[in-house]
């Protein structure tokens, strides 16, 4: 395995994220890059694989429970899990045409959320809802993911989706276009990683992953940095 | 007047199968005579309507019943009312027998209308109703063809060879059964065959083809007694006599026949005394003697003229004259020298009773 | 379970009526690409297959493109519906419809290029116009096509979940199936649901097949037994 | 010795469509006739292996070639070497029919073999070798089944109906093609046909069946002479002489031919002086005079002797013996009377010379 | 796109083997399918459309726990050669293999019920043995059928990702395939290249398929053309 480039799970939402932490990693060594193999999916498919023993060096998963999950379970990993980022969600209503407030008052149009069963952000959103975050709680379209929920409202297809602010700050959405809900009214979405070999490379990315340089590209890329937190 | 008037051009690519004019009486049955792919299949399914407009460019079918095709036009072959009866059957292999007769009883056109227990009997389907077409022998397939193209009560029926793979027992009682339905229903009849015997039982009419074209059309017995026809085609020459039946000799299991003075006996017949009785006559049954024998097995020595005589090959044709109707004998050079034969002149012919042929029932 | 009976039932309505809808407008359109001698059908049958060489989620994003309000088709769809097709059962539908022709259209060709043209003609011939002979002799004798035409559509949309997901957006009641229901569980790993709703799913869907087996079963023996 | 022997059983269900012994000759044609639905097609598929064992219980099949079906064993159809030509076809539709032919050529049995220019040529398919079975007319197809049967080299040739959809002159030509290649090629055959006339001219030995049995199995000189067959079969009755060249006339373009001590004249053969010839006699063609008609259109008049009377329904049958030969007359109960008809008394058969037929070529 | 050409090259070797080794083992299965008269084809017709009722994801999960070292197969397989099923090449080819058995399968189950036993009968006669006629027969007259199973399955294994995705783990230039690589496209918002990719895919699909169409063109007539 150690010959080879190391291979990277990560949960899609954070694919590029990764990819730009990837370079800053190889740095001026461009040739670096090719240590990595990024392998993205969703975090319970690449769990499930790496339960049935799939050849990955480290996972960066959306959530915590699943690098616990692994750990717990022993034979996986020796390492225990550490988190690299945090969520943030985002309330995106591309077509706002009044104050925020008069639009969570008002809001009676489809809501796109990712699936409160399989994603954090679905879970954190679904939270947020309940709270509730609009005066009438609007239909929920749920995507597989946050790229799906995404996909809803870029479509045109959803008037207005919870999502991820790494999202909109990826695809450069306006920032009238989106609000913040405050943090304190949705749980932690804690991201884990978890080395799962020894391969140099992997230990390089996952020890890079917990540099305040890292953490810099993660916050610039939307999420709150965890370390900063501690 | 008759049933359709057309001019008939199929073409297979740049290839023409058939190209002719044709004519189909109104009443009777008219049989189509041709060697191996002369056209006789293709010309049924013009008439059908069964061969797609861009192969048919050109023809023109007017029937009594309008137009089925012209340049532009293309009338449906569900519209057009024609029974066919298809040399390889195509029998509905998902149905029974049965199923297969309803299907056609359901649907039938305006022709003359059979009852579903006569087509049974007429063609021996009984036992055979509940079965499918895969679990029939070739001839029970055949009549069971036939028995739905006439269920269906067509205008037209066009046979193609529907007795070829039949017995002749079978193949007997159905020419009967057919000349019954002629006769009785009116129903307009084209008849493929490459059975001679079976042509001149059945047909009224007689059209040959050859190379996609109809090169004759005519009366049956005009055709039978021409003298050149029967030169060219002498191993299908008969010739039919129009007789009347005088009476019965029970005893002798004889019927006694008029034609004109004269009077011919032959295997007892069920036809009543008056009615009109149909002879055939083929021509090699037919011997000349100058004068009449006195003790001869054959029993009817009919006095007749020589009306014409053509040598052909070491053999002679000779047309007789009888009363008024006309019937061929075919005898050796060397005794057409040995009776001296000239046209004109008085002889008699010979014929075996038991070679007369009638189509009503009769024993073999 | 509750949940999961709904589900079932959205998605026995989905796979039921697609393979419906297909079986009335797919099967025509299986008999003119069979039976056509014109040069479109050439071009038609590989064109009617390519949906399968997208990945269904693929297609169920550009579906989504193509029922959003700002292009043609759903700005259209809204003007006459009144709603909107992305998040319904009725875009549902037209998605599952979409991706499943192939599994209806394509065995169908097969059956239907088989059909003897002698017996259409001897069918023409006794009066039976069009219709008449599609009703009763061509779709009889494509029986065995029907068949797996049918089978493979009902269960391939059960299963299908990529473009159901996309273009439902997994609503409980109304576009939430039971293929989703069942991802769900195995993402989460709750196998023991999982493996109960799976197992039901084959278990039902054996049973159904094998009882539509026996009753189209072929009793005219229009098998390799028939003797002539 | 015979070709095999066999015990045959087929059963459908509860329903036997089969259920006799069979024999075949190793030398000659065996013709099967019998009505539709008696189970010729069924026999034939039973030799050439197609009935799958399970219908075949309790069948037996013992061949000069070993072993093909017995209580365990069922030998495969493309073991046996038995080629069959189908009641309908059967020609691979997505091949030409060159390429039909070639097919079977390439997978020849151990059977006598004729080449594939041979084959085209008897069986006129020179201009329809590029086609496609679908682009046959019936009578086309039906010879080209005929010829890939023949091509394929097999030890047994079993034909169904192989002629039924040809017209006279075709049915001639691959009659007389048959009747030689039975005698170059010493091909044993079975062949099914529901006309005597094709009977007679190719078959030496006659087996008939019925309700799947078989009920008489003779030599076709035996049986056309049998007066109980000809009473039943009246229809069919024809009778076979041997005969040899004398000498030809060409200028009355006949041939005469020795029969015993006497002679008869026919329209010429190809044969040479001292071939033997084959006769057929039709028993509707003889005529009995109680002394030689001087003047008469019949040529031959043979010198016989009664061998026997049989009176039915008013007809008389009689067996002729003429030179340790036998052959029959049908008669009317009138005729006989008049000629007072007894066993043993010589009587003078008139046949007319048109009406013989030889199997070599000949005019019609 | 260099990355995309090499996974091109997987999926269509993985497309390409997938149907050459269905039509190598498929094809007599169905005909035996087809053609017996066994009571075991009624259960195993529709055992074989199984596969197709639950999400490809849920069976590659199965699939995944099945080439687990920890089960009886997947502990077997290590055993015989050595290496892992789970996301290797070998791995996704069999997992294909299982999902579009019955797209390959059942068109020609219906192709196979059309071809009149006479025909194989003459041919026996004429001397064809069992191997021989379905060579010279058997597959000729079904071509129709051939031409569609292998474009269903050959498109369906191209255009799945679901199986793949689960037991392959999308590793690039192994087990990574075109419509993985498309997903993740559309997944991860990189529309253009989606774009770019998706209409490559259908392009090049769409020229293969018209291409195989016209070498297998019907040039001896057996459509409704054919006049008897
Ligand atoms: N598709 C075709 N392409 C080329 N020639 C064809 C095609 N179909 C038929 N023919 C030819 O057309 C001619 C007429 O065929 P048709 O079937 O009408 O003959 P037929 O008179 O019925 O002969 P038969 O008595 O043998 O049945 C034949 O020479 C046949 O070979
Ligand atoms: N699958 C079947 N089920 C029941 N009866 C059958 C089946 N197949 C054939 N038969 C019957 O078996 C008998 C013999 O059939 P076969 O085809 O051998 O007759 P055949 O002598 O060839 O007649 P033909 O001269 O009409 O072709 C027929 O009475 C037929 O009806
Ligand atoms: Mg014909
Ligand atoms: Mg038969």
């Amino acid at each position: 395995q150690a010959e080879g480039p190391a291979r990277i799970a990560v949960a899609a939402n954070f694919k590029a994220t990764l990819e730009a932490l990837i370079e800053a990693l190889a740095g001026s060594e461009p040739t670096a890059i090719a240590h990595y193999q990024v392998v993205s999916g969703s975090t319970g498919l690449l769990f499930a694989q790496i339960s049935a023993g799939a050849p990955f060096d480290l996972f960066l998963a959306a959530d915590s429970a699943r690098p616990e999950q692994l750990h717990a379970r022993g034979g996986f990993s020796r390492h225990r899990p550490k988190a690299y980022a945090e969520g943030v969600l985002a309330l995106w209503i591309p077509a706002r045409d009044a104050p925020w407030p008069d639009v969570l008052a008002n809001f009676d149009d489809d809501l796109a959320i990712a699936n409160p069963a399989l994603a954090p952000y679905g879970a954190a959103a679904s939270e947020l809802l309940a709270l509730p975050l609009f005066q009438q709680v609007p239909r929920q379209i749920q995507g597989n993911n946050v790229n799906q929920a995404y996909q809803f409202v870029e479509t045109g297809n959803a008037q207005g989706a919870l999502i991820s602010l790494a999202q909109l700050l990826q695809a450069k959405v306006p920032r009238d276009q989106y609000y913040l809900p405050p943090k304190t009214q949705y749980p932690l979405i804690t991201q884990a990683r978890i080395l799962l070999s020894d391969h140099p490379a992997a230990r390089a990315l996952d020890q890079f992953l917990s540099t305040p340089s890292a953490q810099t590209i993660i916050q610039r890329a939307g999420y709150r940095s965890p370390l900063a937190l501690e | 007047m008759s049933f359709l008037t057309a001019v008939l051009a199929v073409k297979q690519g740049s290839k023409p199968l058939l190209d002719t004019a044709f004519e189909l009486e109104e009443r009777g049955v008219t049989a189509l005579f041709g060697p191996s792919g002369a056209g006789k299949t293709t010309l049924l399914k013009v008439l059908a309507g069964l061969i797609p407009k861009r192969h048919t460019l050109g023809s023109v079918i007017n029937s009594k019943h309008g137009v089925w095709e012209s340049e532009q036009f293309h009338l449906a072959p569900d519209k057009r009312g024609v029974g066919l009866v298809f040399q390889h059957q195509q029998l509905f292999p998902h149905i029974t027998v049965a199923e297969n007769l309803t299907y056609a009883q359901k649907r039938q056109h305006d022709g003359p209308k059979l009852s579903f227990d006569d087509v049974v009997t007429i063609f021996g389907l009984g036992s055979l109703l509940t079965r499918y077409p895969q679990a029939l022998s070739g001839g029970e397939a055949q009549r069971a063809a036939l028995a739905r193209a006439l269920i269906n009560a067509p205008r037209l029926l066009l046979m193609d060879e529907p007795l070829a793979a039949l017995d002749w027992a079978a193949r007997t009682e159905i020419l009967i059964a057919l000349n019954q339905i002629k006769s009785e229903l009116q129903l307009p009849m084209v008849y493929v065959s490459h059975q001679w015997d079976e042509v001149i039982q059945l047909a009224d009419h007689v059209q040959m083809i050859e190379h996609g074209q109809i090169i004759r059309s005519e009366p049956l017995a005009a055709l039978t007694t021409d003298i050149d026809f029967i030169t060219q085609e002498q191993r299908l020459a008969s010739a039919i006599l129009m007789t009347k039946v005088l009476g019965h000799l029970p005893q002798e299991r004889l019927t006694e026949l008029t034609l004109g003075d004269q009077s011919i006996l032959v295997p007892m017949i069920t036809a009543k005394p008056g009615a009109d009785v149909r002879l055939l006559i083929r021509m090699l049954d037919v011997s000349l003697v100058a004068e009449p024998v006195a003790r001869s097995s054959i029993l009817n020595t009919l006095a007749c003229r020589v009306a014409h005589i053509k040598d052909h090959e070491g053999v002679a044709l000779i047309l007789l004259a009888c009363e008024g109707q006309f019937f061929n004998a075919r005898i050796t050079g060397r005794s057409k020298r040995l009776l001296e034969l000239k046209v004109g002149q008085p002889i008699f012919a010979q014929i075996k009773a038991t070679a007369l042929n009638s189509p009503g029932p009769q024993d073999g | 379970m509750d949940q999961d009976l709904i589900t079932l039932g959205t998605s026995i309505r989905l796979a039921g009526l697609t393979t419906l809808i297909l079986a009335v407008f797919g099967t025509p359109l299986a008999w003119w690409l069979a039976r056509s001698q014109s040069a479109l059908t050439a071009i038609c049958i590989p064109l009617l297959a390519l949906p399968l060489v997208l990945p269904p989620t693929v297609i169920g994003f550009y579906l989504l493109l193509a029922f959003s309000p700002q292009h043609f088709f759903g700005a259209a769809w809204l003007n006459w519906f009144g709603t909107s097709l992305a998040f319904s059962f009725e875009g549902l539908l037209l998605g599952s419809l979409v991706y499943s022709l192939p599994f209806y259209i394509q065995p169908m060709i097969v059956a239907f290029k088989e059909i003897p043209a002698a017996l259409l003609d001897a069918a023409s011939t006794l009066g039976a116009g069009w219709f008449d002979r599609f009703l009763t002799l061509i779709l009889p004798l494509s029986k065995n096509g029907l068949l797996i035409a049918g089978t493979l559509t009902f269960t391939h949309t059960l299963g299908e979940f990529g473009i159901v997901l996309m273009i439902g957006g997994n609503i409980p009641g109304e576009t939430r199936v039971l293929s989703i229901a069942l991802f769900d569980y195995v993402e989460t790993l709750n196998y023991d649901k999982a493996h109960l709703l799976a197992a039901g799913l084959v278990g039902f869907s054996l049973v159904a097949m094998i009882l539509i087996q026996w009753i189209a079963k072929d009793r005219a023996g229009l098998n390799p037994e028939a003797r002539r």
